[in-house]
Order: C-alpha cells, then sequence, then structure tokens
C-alpha cells in the first residue's frame, strides 16, 4: 500500500500549444507545463515563419525593401512603410513635401485603427465570444476598401515611396476619408460595446496577465502592452516624427498592467487616431507628392541611421546601415512583437490555462514581424 | 449584468439588421466591387496604332522586380525594317510566374513604355502548379482586356 | 411467469415502433437545430448562413451530415481503441434515453413512467458524462484529457441544482409524472410559481449542455474541442448529436416544468409545444452570440457558492409551502426574495472588476485634474 | 566601409566637430572610466560610445544605474557583420528623461562577449536571435538554444558570406 502511494505521485503535465493552435495567433509554440489547470512554466518557440527579411533586405534595392516591410507586421502594413522610408530619408537627408506627410499619417492612423480592429475580434475570439470579430471585421473591411481605392491593394500597399508616394491620392480622396469617419466610428463601438465593459469578459481579463510597470521596461514592452501598464510612453509624442507634432492628441495610458487595461488602451487609441486623422484632414496642404528622386536609384552615401516610430503594436525602430552601394549593407529592425512577446514567460506564469490564450491575445502579436 | 443586458439588445437589433440587409455578398453573384487602381495581375499593354505591343523587352521590369518572377527576351523589330514602327527592338518572350509575383507593382513604376500595367485580373485559377508561369500571348490577353475594360492610354510623352 | 405472449409482443412491437418514431423526430430535429443555429448566428452577426444548399440552405444539414458520415473515421495509433469507440456511443445513448420519457402531449410519448418520469430524467441524464471523460481519456491527446476532466467537474457540478428544482417541483407537485407536471399548471405556469426555479434550472441546463457562456469543456479556443479533438466523421457526428439532442431536451424540459407545455389557446397542443421550445432555443442561441465564456475555476465557485446553495434554499421554500398549505402566490413571493437576494449578490460579485476600474479611472482623473491646477 | 578597423573610428571621432550631446556623454563616461579605451560617435542622431568588449557589462551596469542616462529599457540590439568583426549596436532608451544613447562592441567570431541579459530582460532573445544569425557566443546567456532557426540549422545566414538565392525552384 505504501508502495502504490510512492509510485503515484502526481507529475506535471507537459501540454504543447501551438504552432497549429487556433488562438496562438500564427505559428507560434509554448511548451506549458502544467499542473491540473494551473500553468508552471512555460516555454516559448518562435522561428516557424522566419523569411530572413533583414538578410533578404541586403539583396534588395532600397526600393525594393517596401514590399518586405510590407510584410513583416502584415496588419499595420502602412506604419511599416514609413518607418523605413523615414529610415532612408534620413540617411538621404531629404524631406519629403507636407502633403505627403500628412496623407501618410491619415493612412498610418486609419491602419491603426485597422490593426486595433482586428485585436478587438481576436481577444473576443480567444475570450469565447465569436460575435465581435464579425463585427470588427465589417469596419477594417471599410478601411481595406478605402486603402484599395488610394494604393490598389487591401493590405500589401507598397504605396510610400521613399521621398514622396508612389502617386497622387484620388480626387475624393478627403471626401472618402470624411464619409467613413463617422461610419468607423460607428463600427468602433458597436464592436467594443460587446467587450469592454462585459462583465464576463472582465472577469476574464481584470487582473489577469498582470506586467508591473517596471518589469515592463525591463522586457522592453513598447506600444499599448508598455501604457495598459501606467507608463506613457508614445514615440509620437516623446520624439514626434513626421508630421505628428503638427496634432492635438492624448495618450491613453492604463494603471494595472493586466490583459483588461492592454484592452482598453487599444480601444481609447483608436477614438485618438480618429482625432489625428479628422485635424489632418482638415489641414491636408496642397503641394506635389511625387518623390524628387524619380526613378533614379537610390544610392544614398555611407552612414547608419536608427529611426523609431509608433507602430499600433509598439515602438518600431530600424537600424540601416549604408555602404554607398544600391543595396544596404545591413538592416535591423526592432519589432515591436517580438519585445512583447519575449515577456510571455513571465506573464504565463501561475495563470490558467484558459488565461493563456487570453494573455497572449492581449499581447496582439503578429508572427509575421516576431520572426520577420 | 447591466452590461451584459446592453450587448444582448445590440445582438438582437443586429439580428434585425442582419434578417433586414446583411452585409455579407454571396460571392459569384455579387463580387466585390473593385476600386479604379485595383492591382491585380500584371500585363502587357498593346499599341493599337501600331498593333504590337508597347513593351520591347528592355528588362527594367526584371532587374527591378524584388522576387525575380519575370524573364524576357528581345529580338529585332520586323515592323522597324518596314519604317512603320519606331521601336527598334521589341519583345520576343516574356513570361511572368504568377505563383512569385506578388503584385506589388513595381515594374509598372519603373517601365519607361508603358508597356506593363497592374490589370484587374485576380481570379486565375489552374489545375497544375506550372500553370501559373504565364507566357507572352496571356499575359498581352489579359492586358487588352484591362485596356478595353478601363480605357487605359499611355502616358503623353513630353 | 411471463404473461400470455400475444400482449407483451403487442408491446414490444409498439415500443418498437415508437422508438423508431422518436429516432426519426429526433433526428429531423437535430437538422432542424442545425440549421436554425447557423441561420440565427449568421443573422445575428450579420452574415448570411448557409445559402447555397437548397431554398435558404435548408439542406445544408443534410450536406453535412452526408459528408460527416463519408468521410473516413481517423483513430490515433496511441488510442485506446474500445474506449474510443464505445465513448461516443454512451454519450448518445444516455442521450437518446432521455427521451424515452419525455412527452411531447399527453398522447405522443414512447412510455409515460407513471410516477418515475422526472426521476428517470435526472438519473439518465448524468450518464453521457461518462462518455465525455472516456472519450478524453481514450483519444490519448492530452488536451482531450483536459476536456474530459473539465467535462466531469462541470457537469456533476451542474447536476445538483438540477436535480433539486426536480425535487422541488416534485414536493410541489407532488408528482414526478411528466404529464401530471403540466397539466397542472394550466391555470398558473410554473415559472409565476417559482421563478428561481426556472432561472436555476435554465443556468444549469445550459451549463450541462454545454452551452455559451458555459462552453468550456471542448472551448475551441482554448483546448481545441476537449474530447471530441480526435474524433472525426461519423464518431464525430455522433457527438454532435448528442449535443444538438441535449439542447432539445433541456429546451423541452424548461418548457414542459416551467411554461405551462402543450397549454395554450386556439393552436393544436404539439404546435404549442414546439413553439415554445424553439422560442426557448433561440434564446440559447441568442445567448451564444452575445457572450465570452467563462474560466473553468469562475464556472465551479458559481456552481457551488451560488447555484447549490440556492437549489437547497428553494427547496425548503417549496417545503415550507406544502407544509403550511400556503396560496401558490407565498412561493412566488419567497422565490423572488431568494432571487432578489441573491441577484444583488451576484451583481455585487461579477460587477466587482467594472466598479474597481470605474473607482481607479475616478482617482486617476481627479489626480490629474489636481496636477492641472 | 567593411574592414574599417577600430582606431580609424577613432581618429573620425575626435577630428569631426562633436555635438554638445555626444560632449557630455563623453565627460561622463570618460570621468568613470578612467583606464578604458572609450570611442564616441555620432549614430545618426544617438550619441555613442564604442567600448571594448571586457568593460561592455560594466558599462552597461553603470548606465542603467546612472541618473542622467537611467538607461532602463534596452530598445535594440542589432548585429552588423564587418566581415573581420562583428560589431553589437545595443541602443538604450531611457522613459524618465526620454534620451537615447547607443553602446557598439566590435567582437572577433572566434570570442565569447559578456551577456548583458542579467541587466535587461529584453536583451535574452536579442542575444539569441545575434546567436542564430552571426555565432556570437553569449557568456552567462542562461538559454543558447537556436530562437529564429531550427535546430540543426548550420551556417550563420546573418554573415555577409551566407549565400542567397542558392534554392531551385519548380
Amino acid at each position: 500500500m505504501m508502495q502504490d502511494q510512492q509510485d503515484n505521485q502526481t507529475i506535471d503535465m507537459m501540454l504543447n500549444m501551438g504552432p497549429q493552435h487556433p488562438s496562438t495567433h500564427g505559428v507560434f509554440r509554448m511548451e506549458l507545463r502544467i499542473d491540473g489547470e494551473k500553468i508552471i512554466d512555460v516555454k516559448p518557440h518562435i522561428g516557424y515563419l522566419h523569411r530572413g527579411s533583414e538578410k533578404l533586405s541586403e539583396g534588395e534595392q532600397y526600393h525594393q525593401i517596401i514590399t518586405l516591410f510590407d510584410r513583416m507586421d502584415y496588419l499595420a502594413n502602412f506604419n511599416n512603410e514609413l518607418v523605413y522610408c523615414m529610415a532612408v530619408e534620413r540617411l538621404l537627408d531629404m524631406e519629403p513635401s507636407k502633403r505627403t506627410e500628412y496623407i501618410r499619417v491619415i493612412l498610418c492612423e486609419l491602419n491603426r485603427i485597422a490593426s486595433h480592429l482586428l485585436y478587438v475580434g481576436t481577444i473576443g475570439l480567444d475570450a469565447g465570444a465569436m460575435t465581435p470579430a464579425l463585427f470588427s471585421f465589417i469596419g477594417r473591411d471599410r478601411i481595406q476598401t478605402l486603402f484599395e481605392s488610394i494604393s490598389g491593394a487591401r493590405m500589401m500597399h507598397n504605396y510610400f515611396k521613399i521621398g514622396g508616394l508612389k502617386q497622387e491620392v484620388p480626387d475624393d480622396f478627403v471626401r472618402m476619408v470624411k464619409d467613413i469617419m463617422p461610419v468607423i466610428r460607428r463600427d468602433i463601438d458597436q464592436t467594443e460595446k460587446l467587450l469592454t465593459f462585459n462583465e464576463i469578459f472582465l472577469s476574464r481579463t481584470k487582473d489577469i496577465g498582470v506586467i508591473t510597470a517596471e518589469q515592463a521596461i525591463d522586457y522592453g514592452l513598447t506600444g499599448p502592452c508598455l501604457r495598459g501598464s501606467g507608463i506613457n510612453y508614445d514615440v509620437r509624442k516623446s520624439e514626434p516624427y513626421s508630421v505628428y507634432q503638427d496634432f492635438d492628441f492624448d495618450v491613453p495610458v492604463g494603471l494595472d498592467g493586466d490583459c483588461w487595461d492592454r484592452h482598453w488602451v487599444r480601444v481609447k487609441e483608436m477614438h485618438e487616431s480618429l482625432r489625428i486623422i479628422e485635424q489632418a484632414i482638415d489641414k491636408l496642404p496642397d503641394g506635389d507628392v511625387a518623390s524628387p528622386l524619380g526613378r533614379r536609384l537610390i544610392r544614398p552615401s555611407e552612414g547608419e541611421v536608427y529611426v523609431k516610430a509608433e507602430n499600433p503594436r509598439g515602438e518600431i525602430g530600424v537600424y540601416l546601415v549604408s555602404d554607398g552601394t544600391d543595396k544596404p549593407y545591413r538592416l535591423k529592425v526592432r519589432p515591436p512583437s517580438f519585445c512583447n512577446l519575449s515577456a510571455i514567460q513571465l506573464l504565463l506564469q501561475n495563470s490558467w490555462v484558459a488565461d493563456s490564450v487570453v494573455i497572449l491575445g492581449s499581447l496582439d502579436i503578429v508572427l509575421g514581424e516576431v520572426d520577420r | 449584468m447591466l452590461s451584459t443586458v446592453k450587448g444582448m439588445i445590440q445582438t438582437l437589433s443586429s439580428t434585425w439588421r442582419g434578417l433586414r440587409k446583411p452585409v455579407t455578398k454571396l460571392y459569384p453573384e455579387n463580387p466585390t466591387v473593385l476600386q479604379n487602381r485595383f492591382m491585380g495581375f500584371p500585363g502587357l499593354t498593346w499599341d493599337k496604332d501600331i498593333d504590337e505591343p508597347f513593351c520591347t523587352g528592355c528588362m527594367v521590369c526584371i532587374r527591378n522586380c524584388p522576387t525575380q518572377c519575370m524573364t524576357a527576351t528581345m529580338k529585332d523589330n520586323p515592323k522597324f525594317a518596314d519604317e512603320s514602327s519606331k521601336r527598334r527592338k521589341i519583345v520576343d518572350e516574356f513570361e511572368i510566374n504568377l505563383n512569385r509575383c506578388i503584385l506589388c507593382g513595381i515594374c509598372v513604376d519603373v517601365c519607361n513604355f508603358d508597356a506593363i500595367v497592374m490589370t484587374h485580373e485576380h481570379e486565375e485559377s489552374g489545375s497544375y502548379r506550372d500553370g501559373s508561369r504565364m507566357k507572352l500571348d496571356g499575359l498581352l490577353e489579359i492586358g487588352g482586356k484591362y485596356q478595353t475594360q478601363s480605357g487605359w492610354k499611355p502616358a503623353p510623352k513630353d | 411467469m411471463i404473461a400470455s405472449t400475444g400482449p407483451y409482443f403487442q408491446d414490444a412491437i409498439s415500443t418498437l415502433i415508437s422508438l423508431l418514431t422518436l429516432f426519426s423526430f429526433l433526428a429531423v430535429t437535430v437538422l432542424s437545430l442545425v440549421w436554425l443555429e447557423r441561420k440565427a448566428l449568421g443573422r445575428l452577426q450579420l452574415r448570411l448562413g448557409p445559402t447555397r444548399t437548397g431554398p435558404f440552405g435548408l439542406l445544408q444539414p443534410i450536406a453535412d451530415a452526408v459528408k460527416l458520415v463519408l468521410k473516413e473515421d481517423i483513430v490515433p495509433n496511441e488510442a485506446e481503441k474500445v474506449i474510443f469507440w464505445v465513448a461516443p456511443i454512451i454519450v448518445v445513448i444516455s442521450a437518446f434515453m432521455l427521451w424515452v420519457t419525455i412527452p411531447l402531449t399527453p398522447s405522443i410519448v414512447v412510455q409515460n413512467l407513471e410516477n418515475m418520469g422526472l426521476f428517470y430524467v435526472g438519473a439518465v441524464g448524468v450518464i453521457g458524462i461518462l462518455g465525455l471523460v472516456l472519450a478524453g481519456w481514450g483519444s490519448a491527446n492530452k488536451y482531450g484529457v483536459i476536456g474530459g476532466l473539465r467535462a466531469a467537474a462541470q457537469l456533476i457540478s451542474y447536476e445538483i441544482p438540477l436535480i433539486m428544482v426536480f425535487v422541488s417541483i416534485a414536493i410541489v407537485t407532488q408528482t414526478f409524472n411528466l404529464v401530471e407536471i403540466v397539466n397542472l399548471q394550466s391555470p398558473v405556469p410554473f415559472i409565476l410559481v417559482l421563478p428561481l426555479g426556472f432561472v436555476l434550472f435554465f443556468v444549469s441546463g445550459l451549463a450541462e449542455v454545454g452551452r455559451t457562456p458555459f462552453d468550456i469543456y471542448f472551448a475551441e479556443s482554448e483546448i481545441v474541442g476537449g474530447p471530441f479533438v480526435e474524433y472525426s466523421g461519423a464518431h464525430w457526428a455522433v457527438f454532435f448529436l448528442s449535443e444538438y439532442i441535449n439542447t432539445f431536451a433541456i429546451a423541452t424540459l424548461t418548457v414542459l416544468l416551467f411554461l405551462g407545455g402543450w397549454s395554450g389557446p386556439f393552436l393544436p397542443s404539439i404546435v404549442w409545444l414546439l413553439i415554445k421550445i424553439y422560442a426557448v432555443i433561440l434564446l440559447i442561441f441568442w445567448i451564444r452570440g452575445t457572450l465570452p465564456r467563462l474560466r473553468i475555476d469562475q464556472l465551479m465557485a458559481f456552481a457551488w457558492k451560488v447555484m447549490v446553495p440556492l437549489s437547497f434554499y428553494l427547496v425548503v421554500c417549496c417545503s415550507i409551502y406544502v407544509f403550511y398549505g400556503l396560496p401558490w402566490w407565498a412561493l412566488t413571493v419567497m422565490s423572488i426574495f431568494g432571487l432578489g437576494v441573491v441577484g444583488v449578490i451576484i451583481y455585487q460579485y461579477i460587477t466587482a472588476p467594472a466598479r474597481k476600474v470605474a473607482e481607479v479611472r475616478e482617482r486617476l482623473r481627479l489626480l490629474q485634474m489636481s496636477q492641472e491646477e | 566601409m567593411a574592414n574599417k578597423p577600430d582606431d580609424a573610428l577613432e581618429e573620425v571621432s575626435q577630428t569631426t566637430e562633436l555635438s554638445p550631446e555626444l560632449i557630455q556623454f563623453k565627460t561622463l563616461l570618460e570621468s568613470t572610466f578612467i583606464d578604458v579605451e572609450l570611442a564616441f560617435v555620432m549614430t545618426d542622431q544617438i550619441p555613442s560610445v564604442v567600448v571594448p568588449k571586457e568593460s561592455l557589462h560594466d558599462l552597461c551596469v553603470f548606465l542603467k544605474t546612472n541618473s542622467v542616462y537611467d538607461s532602463k529599457m534596452l530598445s535594440c540590439m542589432a548585429g552588423v557583420d564587418y566581415v573581420d568583426y562583428c560589431q553589437i549596436l545595443y541602443i538604450l532608451y531611457s522613459v524618465e528623461n526620454n534620451c537615447t544613447i547607443g553602446i557598439k562592441c566590435n567582437v572577433e567570431y572566434d570570442c565569447k562577449i559578456q551577456t548583458v541579459s542579467d541587466i535587461w530582460k529584453a536583451a535574452d532573445w536579442y542575444e539569441r536571435e545575434i546567436h542564430d544569425l552571426y555565432g556570437i557566443e553569449f557568456e552567462g546567456h542562461e538559454d543558447m538554444s537556436p530562437l529564429l532557426l531550427y535546430d540543426g540549422f548550420e551556417g550563420h545566414p546573418g554573415k555577409r558570406d551566407f549565400p542567397f538565392y542558392n534554392y531551385e525552384e519548380y
């Protein structure tokens, strides 16, 4: 009898979550060590989507790399294109026209809304609510149709060029954006009303996956994940790039650093983005958007730049080293999702199996960017 | 509890909306309206004045393609000899591997002769893998279709 | 020993016929439910739902069924073959057995167990759990094991309030006979007499059939289908079948026990019953379209801290009512009182995060205002 | 560019006019690390220091705890292959003071470098990534298993001599 009891000691179970799990947001794999329903330890595995974008861009000319940036964070294409164009423009020591900058900001903020809308939908799916995902896609579809009429593609735009835009926006651009604003606001409300203050959703996300401000900085979290912990850090405010200093907007900040605060920050950010778009569309200056470089081969002088910008997921940085040829010597991207995801080990410890998907959802990772 | 009730009311009203006018459309019957600038598969344009393609096979697009999805060869233009055309060289073979093409539109930007366009074609499908390698006549066909549909004109020469 | 073979034989034949009728009735019902759920959820989410097969996609469930039956039935290498095979059968048999005694009208019933009806329903309903646990364990999948254990915990916990509601109804009506219970509701349906009982029954019924927000044991986004994760083809179809039969059974029992069963003016009684059942089912779908899922510990806490004490309170109320022979509205008052008290407690409990959020935000706002000044 | 030795970098930094941020940075660090050879350059608009790999760890600890630079966040870590050596760039950011500084450290390929993952947790994955791409060993790092590449991948794809297009297409 005693022997039996000794043999029947409980051991922890290894649970392999991903890469084909529906809620790991792509090909991300976690090895969970669980005791019953409690997670004791987690070992994340990434790299299933590693396409070597950084290495590939060493073999591409400067204007071709924009297509690679489109495919890194495939939910915020315009923002990614912007940061790369800014980096090369800094390397070339040139400035695009004001109209270009304004159109870029409008498109980036629209893309931020589209990205956050998708986030609201997916966190709903992770928490088990099916309807918000479908509601959020209505708004996202509207924005993408707008993008299609401007750039010709719904996701992989390749619209920002170094020093300008690919082509002038359509004639009714201002009207289209003005028309879409109230509709998008309604879509956002409709989507998040089902979630944000829903009692079950609150009980699923409040005080779950808490990360304190110190830990968040230590892990290099940025974007809504850092702001959810109560730190007011937004590259658009701290080091304004493009024309963000012209606009009046707030940076929503959470308090507790839990899943709900991260969710709330994103929901508020969508409204702030709408404010920015409203101001930008009113101030939209006339001018030329074509790049002064034309079809010339871009051949910057030797040098290195580090440019950062605020993506929907956090701070994206581009470190670009040029050796004077038509191809970059080295291009390194600081992907926001990569840093945000590295905190998963801390966040998941001592949480429930059911919470793991919600926490992962609240980090809002894009694996295309994590793995590059 | 209140928020839950609010959510229930909202889904009820959305059911009413869904019964009257759902957002989803049936696909082949009501295809998505393509915007004017939609970038589908690339196609080659046809110079109707001289009755030959615009493309001279100069390989600019091929060198600028980020994915190396195209190949082309050029030949001496027979119409140049009888002076009906100003093009000394003309495209002989042109192939685009549509599996590799990422529809970025760089080839259109760099082309000096307005010879390549992003057509509205996006529903190509084939039963075998090699079928997506599109040859010159296929490219000219979809390009010509785009030309007639959208009234495309080459940019005026300076 | 054995009575004359004639009536016995006749009895067997008639039972067989009625069982076959029941089977086909349930199969048709499940098909209609599948279509209804997909269509209702689709319209709720501004989608179209099935459209291709037949008018309004009415033949979609049949197409699904044919596809599932024709599909290859994959058994994992590591699985316990026997258990893997037996588990779905246990689940579906228990789902069918439940229906043997549920009357659709006083006359349409396979075997109205005179003094056992409600008791039988309570007893047979539990068997299905076994099938789920076996399915989870037998498929040699860790997600399946977690799902099976979750199913066991959840279903057993919610069985208690369910049975306690049966007990209180039996106390009030002094019978286990379902037909009798429905007949006793002719002036006042029991939803007015026992509102608390209705809420308890409906909530634990949702948990019992694993409907949102209690779809924890097969939560697709966490454990990818739980016990069903390794099943495919006909086996999975059987699970699917039993799930919908159980949903239909819970809706039917809700109607029979609380909404006055088949009684209603003008229309024939079976039509009234079906109208009421489908109304309850649409309510279930509506809830599914709105709410997120609870977590397993929250679910268990809700069962043992709220539902079980409340169901005991209900039994006590009913006993007092019967013992002192009070008028029926006295039970309503007691029931509403219990519902109110617990409602306030639940409200306080589940709005705690929301209130905390509001409070902290208010503090932050005041802080910012003072800083600006 | 590719073969620029260390002393050449130093010369550049001494001859060109230094920006005020860099001078401030320089005076602070030179007063603290007296017997360490430090070179100061601007990386774009970021004042940076080129530090020998022996004193990298101390410098990082100093910059994290220093009140002026207060670099609590490791914003980015990038390896650059200069054929002879690998340069590792650390971009540090202070949320409170809103200032960015860079540290550069040149490592030969057969040498090891001290880890900074005990100073910033963010360095954990970055160092694994650099280990994947360039094969630099980080001393004291707990887990150097491949992060982006699969187990058993041969070669270091970040290096300049790693071939690009040696695959066959259908």
